[in-house]
């Protein structure tokens, strides 16, 4: 009886009741992956920044020719100057068999790569403290031992440029998702709005006030939004969850570790009541709208 | 209490349904309101339940002038003016019950007040064992019963009911009519369109006749039944020739 | 026509709303049914136009047994009987003559027969100014008329109408009860439901009285009006006692 | 008035008249470019795979220190051995800068290709009309002059398997499309049957024949379809064609040339009558279930 009081309009009936759940998870699933993926690259890349920026390749081609003894004179000369350096942390030429393992899926198994005169190259980890200018570096190596090192700055800043558009597409995919689901709601309020006219026109009639009216669908609105929204969270969660397992059993999906989970799913956590809201406020205005152009 | 006065009503770009109607009702009025069916007596209801606004003229209601009142204060005009429709309007998906409670709980009443008086009145009504009905499980006079219940449950200073008794019998109409003078005694303004001859005749009350969109009044002077207070008068603005019809046993 | 035999009918687990009813209409036939409100007047004609399967007994129509007609038969059987229903019905995205066409159409009529037979019709009915009008713009008694021409329009062997003068006043109600007069002359049996005492006292037809879920009949002696041919009898099985209502004039 | 005949139920307000026209427009949208997408990459493989089937490389590996000279008579040798050989249409040496072209996306800029002895490829045509045999070409070749033949089966291996799973997934899609698009046919009418429950009924006592009735909603739900699936269609169309545009624009893309695009616009334009008459007798099956139950 009591639930009677709040209820004279039969909303639960309607097929809003229906779809709107469907769209609203849907479209909060679209949201949740979109802001997790991007969340999650984000954090990527910090990692690979940090890893890139205190990192350089210095590499040292053989010439036309060349003896391994000359080469190899070539390469300690360099890293004894690196090792002199400032701000340089350590030095350290890879091995033959890094190199390969580096060039093998490149090249594949068609090529002998074992007759190939491999480039030499050597990873110099800097201490950060220092900004160490490149440029000069390169001139002095190239002066001494015609070794160049290569501070991938090309790829910072692509990755940069790379994830600053993806921001841009997270944040244009929450908008077109915010919009729709707005749009939906205010489309599936005004489909009731027109299948109980006659009821709201009766309640109006025995001087229920317009708010009165409002909060039946806002309620309503809100419930609907709400069971949708947790779900596409739910299934979201466990999108997120799917990938990052079986990136972990990928190498190149390190990044994607569990430490750094936690922000996806705060932003994930934080859609439902966004939309229980949103879905609230939009019923109510709608309704209200529309109620004004009534008697 | 209600005056109207030029007032005309068209629907859309129809013809004039009502044409000039000037009339007075006094504070604890009781009128029958008859015409032909097609009449305007249903568009003359609904412009005194504000369910419409008039094309033309003037309308006082509760001392107020209809064209001025602010739209949020429409609701509590509403809540106090009930009504019954020709058609019922009940709610199909609420009971009996919570159909009747309705005025009462849009209105912001106690649940216990709701229960005690709801009960009692459907009870009054002979619809005891329907209280839980749905409507679409009621009898066509069950129904009409549930929506006089409706109109009178929070004892509205001005009822208005539109044929009434047309889906019950004489004896149940008799009944309902002695509710809508009990109401009426204790001070609610009361008009009543209806086809039903002999209810009219035998309730004494005074006659407002719809013909040609004007209105006109046909006093019965013959004596006012037994124990009815008639403290309600209407004067109209249209005198017309005023038919007696003899009072006749039912 | 139509024979009943110890039809008992509940609704869901509901209590039993007719009991034991027995009786027989003979084709031709013409008669009243009246009852309080609630007495199952309306439930007893849904098990005549086959809206509902008795919960027990046997119902036989046009010399059928009703429980041995397979499904796809029922539409030609329903082809044949006219219904007013106490609510109307009508389909309000419909025009008054869409309405009224209806049962032409699902026949199968040629459009240039809908045309003329709808038309003419609305005018007798008196909504000759209302034939393209939709039915949430007429008014009650406009609708009730429109639900009638749409039960005479097929000129059905049975015609069934529940309380079809509730909203109109006594003019048009005798009107339409010579509508349906003229058709019942033509081979129309024709039941009609009522709360009306006038018209029952002023068209001197045999009277069915539901009451206490059994039908009872009260065959009135007196003389059977101008003109009227009375080629029907209906027997009952349960005789009870008649109360005879002295004729009234309107 | 003759359509007033037709429509005693109006369906067209229903709210499935507007969401079902989109939901089919999606689906066909989405069946279509998975057929063409899917007959497209057959065409293309059919394509490849001709001009694979039809080719044998050879391949000529430079020996731990051998000498040019020496490496030029073994090609020599092998194009001759070739050239004699049952079957062989031409026989070509790639030059060294064509196969320069074709390592160089792979190894980059960073290493020097000039610095690399890289082996020698003959380029063989078959002229199709004998089968030959590639393990005795090889076992013939590795005795005379250690060339190696690859006649590319694997690769045509791979093709086929990828395409026979492509294949899959294209009958998969169109099938689930059919399946979700005769759900949601199903559920408007379910919910239109609902919606016009009284006036149905009053329909039967009229004396309606299910027929009847059934008829108007098959004849509603085929008016949304052909919608839905035009649009969806023109939509694919429009698509498909955008694809192609910009793709022989590549070179990649010269596959998906004018010429082999009529089977997938023939694929997209049988959709819209299919849908149709799906939704007609989705429909009608639907309502004379449900009319069955009524009386
Ligand atoms: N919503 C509407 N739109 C257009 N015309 C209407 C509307 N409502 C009523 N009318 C017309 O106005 C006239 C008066 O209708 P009204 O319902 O007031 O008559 P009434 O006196 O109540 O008749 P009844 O006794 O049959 O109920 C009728 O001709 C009717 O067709
Ligand atoms: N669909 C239904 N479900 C359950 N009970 C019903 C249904 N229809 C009618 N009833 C009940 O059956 C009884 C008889 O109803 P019915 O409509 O036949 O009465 P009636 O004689 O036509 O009354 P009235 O004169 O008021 O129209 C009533 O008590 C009513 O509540
Ligand atoms: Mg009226
Ligand atoms: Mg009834």
């Amino acid at each position: 009886m009591a639930a009677g009081r709040q209820s004279d309009i039969p909303l639960s009936r309607d097929p809003s009741a229906r779809f709107l759940p469907w769209i609203v998870a849907f479209l909060t699933y679209i949201a949740a992956l979109s802001v997790a993926g991007y969340l999650a690259l984000a954090q990527l890349s910090v990692d690979w920044n940090d890893g890139l920026s205190n990192a350089i390749t210095v590499e040292i081609t053989a010439l036309e020719g060349e003896e391994d003894a000359s080469i190899n004179g070539r390469v300690q000369t360099t890293v004894a100057l690196l090792r002199g350096y400032p701000g340089v942390e350590s030095v350290e030429v890879l091995s033959r068999a890094k190199i390969r393992e580096f060039l093998e899926p490149w090249l594949g198994k068609a090529l002998d790569i074992g007759a190939l005169p491999l480039p030499r190259l050597i990873d110099v980890r800097l201490s950060g403290d220092e900004d160490v200018d490149v440029v000069a570096l390169n001139e002095k190596l190239a002066g001494s031992t015609g070794a160049r090192a290569d501070d991938h700055a090309i790829w910072r800043d692509r990755m940069e440029r790379f994830l600053g558009s993806l921001e841009w597409a997270a944040i244009a995919i929450v908008a077109v998702v915010v919009a729709a689901a707005v749009i939906m709601v205010a489309f599936a309020t005004r489909g009731s709005l027109a299948a109980h006219r006659e009821t709201i026109e009766l309640l109006h009639l025995i001087g229920a006030r317009d708010d009165y009216i409002a909060r039946q669908f806002q309620r309503h609105a809100m419930r609907l939004a709400m069971i949708g929204s947790v779900l596409g969270a739910l299934a979201a969660m466990a999108t997120a969850f799917l990938i990052s397992q079986s990136a972990s059993g990928l190498e190149t999906g390190a990044g994607l570790g569990a430490e750094t989970a936690y922000l996806p799913v705060v932003a994930t956590l934080a859609l439902p009541p966004i939309s229980t809201i949103v879905a609230l406020f939009t019923a109510r205005r709608t309704v209200l709208k529309a109620l004004r152009r009534m008697t | 209490m209600i005056r109207f006065e030029n007032v005309g009503m068209r629907y859309g770009t129809g013809p004039e349904v009502l044409r000039d109607v000037t009339f007075e009702l006094k504070a604890g009025a009781f009128h029958f309101l008859v015409g032909a069916s097609g009449a305007g007596k249903s568009t003359l209801l609904k412009l005194m339940y504000l369910a419409h606004r008039p094309t033309r003229g003037l309308i006082n209601i509760f001392d107020r002038n209809l064209a001025s009142i602010p739209r949020e204060e429409l609701p509590d005009i509403r809540q106090r003016i009930g009504v019954v429709y020709q058609d019922f309007r009940l709610l199909n998906h609420l009971s009996a019950f919570d159909n009747v409670a309705l005025p009462l709980r849009v209105n912001g009443a106690r649940e216990d007040v709701v229960q005690k008086h709801v009960g009692e009145l459907l009870g009054w009504v002979g619809l005891a064992d329907h209280i839980n009905a749905l409507p679409p499980t009621l009898s066509g006079g069950q129904k009409q019963r549930v929506a006089i219940a409706r109109a009178v449950i929070s004892r509205p200073s001005l009822l208005l009911a539109d044929e009434p008794t047309g889906n019950v019998d004489d004896t149940i109409a008799v009944r309902l009519l002695y509710l809508f003078e009990e109401l009426n005694r204790m001070g609610t303004t009361v008009v009543i369109a209806t086809h039903n001859k002999s209810l009219v005749d035998r309730f004494k009350h005074p006659v407002m006749r719809l013909g040609d969109g004007q209105v006109r009044t046909e006093e019965d002077e013959a004596d006012w039944g037994a124990g009815l207070r008639r403290d309600a008068e209407a004067s109209f603005g249209t005198k017309g020739d005023a038919p007696t019809v003899p009072p006749r046993e039912l």
